[in-house]
């Protein structure tokens, strides 16, 4: 029962040091900053990198017989995880000044799988079917509100690409004004989800004063 | 004007202090704004208050706890309504913790309706068979979760005993008063005159929607905000019948059932921190229109 | 050292590496056991529809775990997860009402995907076209992008005020490509702190960004011959939880007040939080992300904002590197064979609505078209 | 010597690349390869994991520097340090090392955390059970009955369970995460309640027709959020002829369905063909700034 109280009032004062950070930097957002920076990256060492990637992934299938117990611990391991132990290790050269160099092979190893991974699926999960998305019957019959509506669609993501084109001017009679309705169609857009947004962060700050208030005060 | 022009350079703490107090104020004395129902909920509403009494509604809880504030206020005041007018939901769950939320809000629900039950039952506002305290089998049922979103989806278009031989309890559904028919038949879809499914994400609504030419019955869902934009060309289309927007249209649904939960609640610091930061909009703007004529004005004064 | 791109040599090159590749990749398939399967109809049926499950339940993990992680993202990206979603489904839908069919051979290619590869393939084309064009000697052409010439002129007025420039590559890892085009242009900035001798802050969130990151802006300053002036230390790493790392860099700012901030990578939340404190200490800011979600959120508090693919040709910009530049006119071009390819749909599409067009066979030239880019 | 140093690892990039590329084509007659797709990844993630070794040391070493030299405000350093190296060791004792975690069995004493970790009770072990993917599910008895002297049963996964000492430690590290980590993010995060209100003041003046459609579109969105927007609308029906069209939310949601989204899919557009030419880019070699210099 003490640890949870006392880890209220340890929540409730972290929480008055941030918001003090709205009225200027001072000693008490200092503190909880440094204690916050300090203890977050611990946590993801130790939690996240070691206890959730590292050992389940790598460890437990080099080592089944050390990280595992019960029926996992008489599973062979798997020879092939050296590979990108090997390669993770070469990343500590970079503590030195001569070796440095060999780190580059890992760079460029996780370049190419990232960067080999990003063509095909953002071709296939986002491209496609955004084309697909900006396709829209412009007139149904008997249905003008649903017309227009899709000419809105169709016109507004044709003049957005326009105006993200790079290798002309926006001028001229034709591809300027496409390029400035493109424009109104991104402030409008982003105007909404500017605005959408707000809902949710109030909820966050009500969320926050609910525990200030109810949790620690017990005012409401 | 010149309260406008100083109105340009207010520092900007003077604006979080106001959001502060907008957010503070309204949750340490509890007051309330009007709210009026909008069409989407209203739609929910509507169709449920002519739902002829005894009919069965599947109430699919199609999320986890993340997401329970923003939901579970609007499905436990459909849960009285439906109790107030007789109406027996039968609950399922695409997502592993939907159950025990769908517990949750059935027993507040449960216990909203005993409370105003003697109220209601004076002014005459109840259904002619209103139970007092609806039975777990007879008046509503929890089958649980079962994996497989969109496929199990559609066995439950042509029977309910086969993907739920029992309930979330273990009790057998077989011989379940709520799941008796008139014809004798398997309990399916076709015996269900509504299907709401509550979602945060996917395997919600969108497993009804895309089933819908194998069951043919209306539909109407609960969403998180996030996902009322989505969820709007559903209602443009008229392939749902009507939708509980975040906790706004959980408030709004609290409104007709009159009850005041967490939604209504929510709302009041939430629509004055709008109203704040609307109003500072307005304020900008004037101070710009403001600046805009002195300098105007000055240039005049030179020439 | 441009070996892999002197014209002539370097396509000869790729093409035996491409070579060896394929006929690698051959033998290594040759080589294995095709495991022997007599599924029956309904196990067949089953399996393939228990795949598409698992797909449509990894998106969802991964929306889930972008959720918890960042739980604000899913806020204003509705539109997006619908696109997204909506087409499992719908795939999912069309998949399940087909008649169930047996593989009747493993087979090599995966043809539901060759909508992905014709799209990868045009564009390859293009920018491989227009990047030979361009190394040939052709003058290309591009516009004038303000966020990007305003780099330079924050550096100067931060060195004339004797302040620092902090730059922050985004809140992602190395694989995310937007950290790596952030990480470039960094490169960028350093060329120009090196050259005013201006101070060069850049906490980070992620150590291999870190790293790599490191070896760029050194990379920057030997290029400028003031590598003395090279301070790692000031490329440091803070922590990896994203609210943890903004807490830390607000603190950094609101101490040292550099007087231009550069946030160009992939953001969330944070980036209001940066951008406004930014704003409160008066620093120059120049944005860039192609979050749809963060981007409202930079033009309304920063001065510049690359807005998406911007975001892409800021290399190509600043390094006026013929290559770079060609790529660009080749994304241009797909550009227009996308606009293209939108018109003809909707034509197609609202044709095949119309009572006459019903009539011509436009609508199942519009199905077939639909089809094709699911 | 400079081909190892410069063009092997241009030639590593293209080759494994291209590998994912062909990965994803690949159909199932080639399950090694189309393995990969997977199996790559998650190297990628373990190579990962090696480099916070790095940023561990960067952040030590920087903050060490400043103690050292004492800079100002070295104190807050020594914080840092503190809850660093506190929350780390917490962090890798408290979970789970199978050599050494006692070996639970039945009728033994264990100390069983509270669901929220906070708290923990002494407990015996009733009975054990193996569910069907190789998990245990533990059946407990409370030793000491609670304040309303009952004894209950419940049923607990193995990470409840802890010897006496290491609940303690569990305990403690769960006060540093709930108390500090989660209320320190949470409270940043909300922060942005105070940030979207002083941006939305400061940037939503209408300077010029593009600035009054993007706060145009914002007011109406908040507007529609709320129940506000439901009063206005019931307001306006009270206008002649168009007032029942004007629904506050109908328009907003006709506004973030057609004109924004049309917005949105166009940057997403543009987005992935950035995305798709860079990675081309730094697969062919052209962009390889990443890699570094010369030596």
């Amino acid at each position: 029962m003490a640890t949870e109280i006392l880890c209220v009032w340890i929540g409730a004062f972290i929480t008055l040091c941030c918001f003090s950070f709205l009225y200027k930097d001072n000693p008490f957002y200092r503190f909880a900053e440094s204690l916050f920076v300090g203890v977050s990256a611990g946590y993801y060492l130790s939690v996240v990198y070691f206890h959730q990637v590292l050992k389940p992934n790598l460890l437990a299938k080099l080592f089944p017989t050390f990280f595992n117990v019960g029926e996992a611990a008489k599973v062979a391991p798997d020879y092939w995880l050296i590979i990108p132990g090997f390669l993770g290790c070469l990343m500590l050269l970079r503590f030195s000044q001569k070796l440095a160099w060999v780190s580059r092979f890992t760079v460029a190893f996780v370049m190419g799988v990232s960067t080999g991974l990003t063509i095909v699926t953002s071709a296939q999960q986002y491209l496609i079917p955004q084309i697909a998305k900006a396709i829209k019957p412009i007139f149904i019959y008997g249905d003008i509100g649903q017309s227009i509506s899709n000419t809105v669609l169709v016109v507004g993501s044709i003049a957005c690409l326009f105006y993200f084109f790079f290798s002309t001017e926006h001028r001229g009679p034709v591809y300027g004004n496409l390029a400035k309705i493109g424009i109104w169609f991104l402030m409008i857009s982003f105007g909404a989800s500017f605005g959408a947004t707000v809902m949710g962060r109030i909820s966050l700050l009500i969320g926050r004063f609910a525990f200030l208030l109810h949790d620690w005060l017990h005012i409401i | 004007m010149d309260i406008f022009l100083k109105l340009k350079n207010l520092d900007r703490r003077w604006v979080y202090v106001f959001v502060a107090l907008s957010v503070i104020l309204p949750m340490v004395f509890k007051f309330e704004l009007p709210i009026y129902p909008g069409k989407a909920v209203m739609g929910v509403y509507n169709t449920i208050d002519t739902l002829p009494e005894g009919s069965r509604v599947f109430l699919s809880f199609d999320f986890d706890p993340a997401a329970e504030s923003e939901l579970g206020p609007g499905a436990t005041a459909i849960f009285v309504h439906m109790f107030r007018r007789n109406i027996k939901p039968i609950v399922g769950c695409n997502w592993p913790v939907g159950n025990e939320i769908a517990e949750k809000c059935l027993t507040e629900a449960k216990k909203i309706h005993l409370d105003t039950y003697d109220s209601y039952l004076n002014n005459n506002k109840l259904v002619k068979n209103c139970i007092r305290e609806p039975k777990n089998g007879t008046d509503y049922v929890i089958l649980g979760y079962k994996p497989g979103g969109i496929i199990h989806v559609k066995n439950l278009c042509t029977d309910f005993m086969g993907p739920y031989p029992q309930d979330k309890d273990g009790t057998p559904t077989v011989n379940m008063p709520i799941f008796k028919t008139a014809s004798g038949n398997r309990f399916s879809m076709n015996d269900i005159a509504l299907i709401i499914s509550y979602t945060a994400g996917t395997n919600g609504i969108e497993s009804f929607i895309s089933v819908e030419g194998d069951h043919k019955r209306p539909m109407a869902a609960g969403c998180t905000s996030v996902n009322i934009p989505r969820f709007t060309t559903y209602l443009q289309t008229g392939q749902l019948v009507g939708m509980i927007g975040g906790l706004p249209g959980a408030a709004e649904y609290e409104k007709l059932v009159d009850h005041k939960g967490e939604g209504r609640a929510g709302m009041a610091p939430q629509s004055i921190a709008h109203l704040i930061i609307m109003i500072f909009i307005i304020l900008g703007n004037l101070a710009f229109i403001a600046e805009n004529r002195k300098v105007s004005k000055s240039k005049l004064k030179k020439e | 050292m441009s070996v892999l791109w002197r014209p002539s040599r370097g396509l000869f090159f790729l093409f035996i590496m491409a070579l060896c590749l394929v006929s690698t990749v051959a033998l290594y398939a040759q080589s294995e056991v095709m495991p022997v399967q007599n599924p029956t109809v309904t196990e067949s049926v089953t399996s393939e529809n228990s795949a598409e499950i698992n797909n449509i339940k990894n998106a969802e993990n991964k929306l889930d775990s972008k959720e918890s992680n960042l739980s604000e993202k899913a806020l204003s990206e509705g539109a997006e997860a619908m696109a997204s979603s909506e087409d499992s489904i719908e795939s999912l839908n069309s998949d399940s009402n087909k008649a169930p069919k047996i593989p009747q051979k493993p087979y090599y290619f995966e043809s539901s995907r060759s909508s992905t590869l014709a799209v990868i393939l045009v564009l390859l084309i293009f920018v491989a076209y227009y990047t030979f064009q361009a190394q040939r000697g052709r003058e290309m052409f591009i516009r004038r992008i303000s966020g990007l010439s305003a780099i330079e002129d924050a550096v100067g007025r931060a060195t004339e005020m004797g302040r620092g420039v902090l730059y922050v590559p985004g809140i992602m890892d190395m694989d995310d490509i937007q950290t790596i085009a952030g990480v470039t242009i960094l490169g960028h900035v350093a060329r120009k702190t090196a050259e005013y001798d201006t101070d060069l802050y850049s906490p980070m969130t992620r150590s291999f960004v870190m790293s790599v990151a490191q070896e760029v802006v050194k990379q920057a300053y030997m290029e400028k011959g003031r590598i003395d002036a090279y301070r790692p230390d000031r490329i440091n790493y803070l922590t990896d939880d994203q609210f943890g790392y903004v807490a830390g860099v607000g603190g950094i700012m609101m101490r040292d007040k550099p007087a231009a901030c550069f946030y160009l990578g992939t953001f969330y939340a944070e980036s209001l939080i940066l951008a406004e404190t930014g704003n409160s200490i008066g620093a120059i800011q120049i944005a860039g992300t192609a979050e749809p979600s963060q981007i409202p959120f930079f033009v309304a508090a920063c001065d510049y904002t690359l807005i998406g693919e911007e975001l892409f040709a800021a290399s190509a910009y600043l390094s006026k590197n013929p290559r770079e530049v060609g790529s660009l006119k080749g994304q241009d071009m797909v550009k227009i064979v996308i606009i293209a390819a939108i018109v003809f749909g909707t034509i197609l599409v609202t044709l095949s609505k119309t009572p006459v067009g019903e009539r011509l066979g436009f609508a199942t030239a519009a199905t077939t078209f639909m089809e094709f880019l699911k | 010597m400079l081909f190892v140093k410069r063009t092997l690892p241009l030639l590593i990039t293209f080759v494994s690349g291209i590998i994912m590329i062909v990965a994803f084509f690949s159909g199932p007659a080639l399950p090694r390869i189309k393995s990969l797709e997977e199996i790559f990844p998650q190297w990628i993630q373990i190579i990962m994991t090696f480099t916070m070794i790095l940023g561990a040391f960067s952040l030590i070493r920087f903050n060490f520097q400043k103690i050292a030299r004492k800079q100002n405000g070295w104190g807050y350093s020594i914080v840092l340090l503190v809850g660093f190296f506190g929350m780390a060791t917490l962090g890798m004792v408290s979970g789970s090392w199978a050599k050494f975690d006692p070996e639970i069995k039945e009728n033994s004493t264990f100390m069983c955390l509270a669901e929220n970790k906070l708290t923990a009770v002494e407990v015996n072990i009733k009975s054990i059970e193996t569910t069907k993917d190789g998990g245990k599910i533990i059946t407990v008895e409370n030793k000491i009955p609670d304040k309303d002297g009952n004894v209950f049963t419940r049923k607990v996964s193995t990470d409840r369970l802890k010897t006496p000492i290491m609940s303690k430690i569990s305990i403690l590290q769960q006060v540093l995460f709930e108390g500090v980590f989660k209320s320190a993010q949470s409270t940043m995060f909300a922060l942005l309640a105070f940030f979207v209100a002083s941006a939305s003041f400061r940037a939503f003046r209408i300077k010029s027709k593009e600035a009054g459609l993007l706060m145009f579109s914002a007011f109406i969105v908040m507007l529609g959020n709320v129940p506000l927007g439901n009063m206005v609308s019931k307001l306006w029906t009270w206008l002649p002829f168009i007032g029942k069209y004007l629904d506050i939310v109908v328009i907003k949601e006709w506004i973030i369905s057609y004109p924004s989204s049309a917005a949105q899919s166009a940057i997403l557009i543009g987005a992935m063909l950035g995305y798709i030419s860079s990675s081309l880019k730094i697969i062919f070699g052209v962009e390889r700034s990443h890699l570094g210099g010369e030596g």
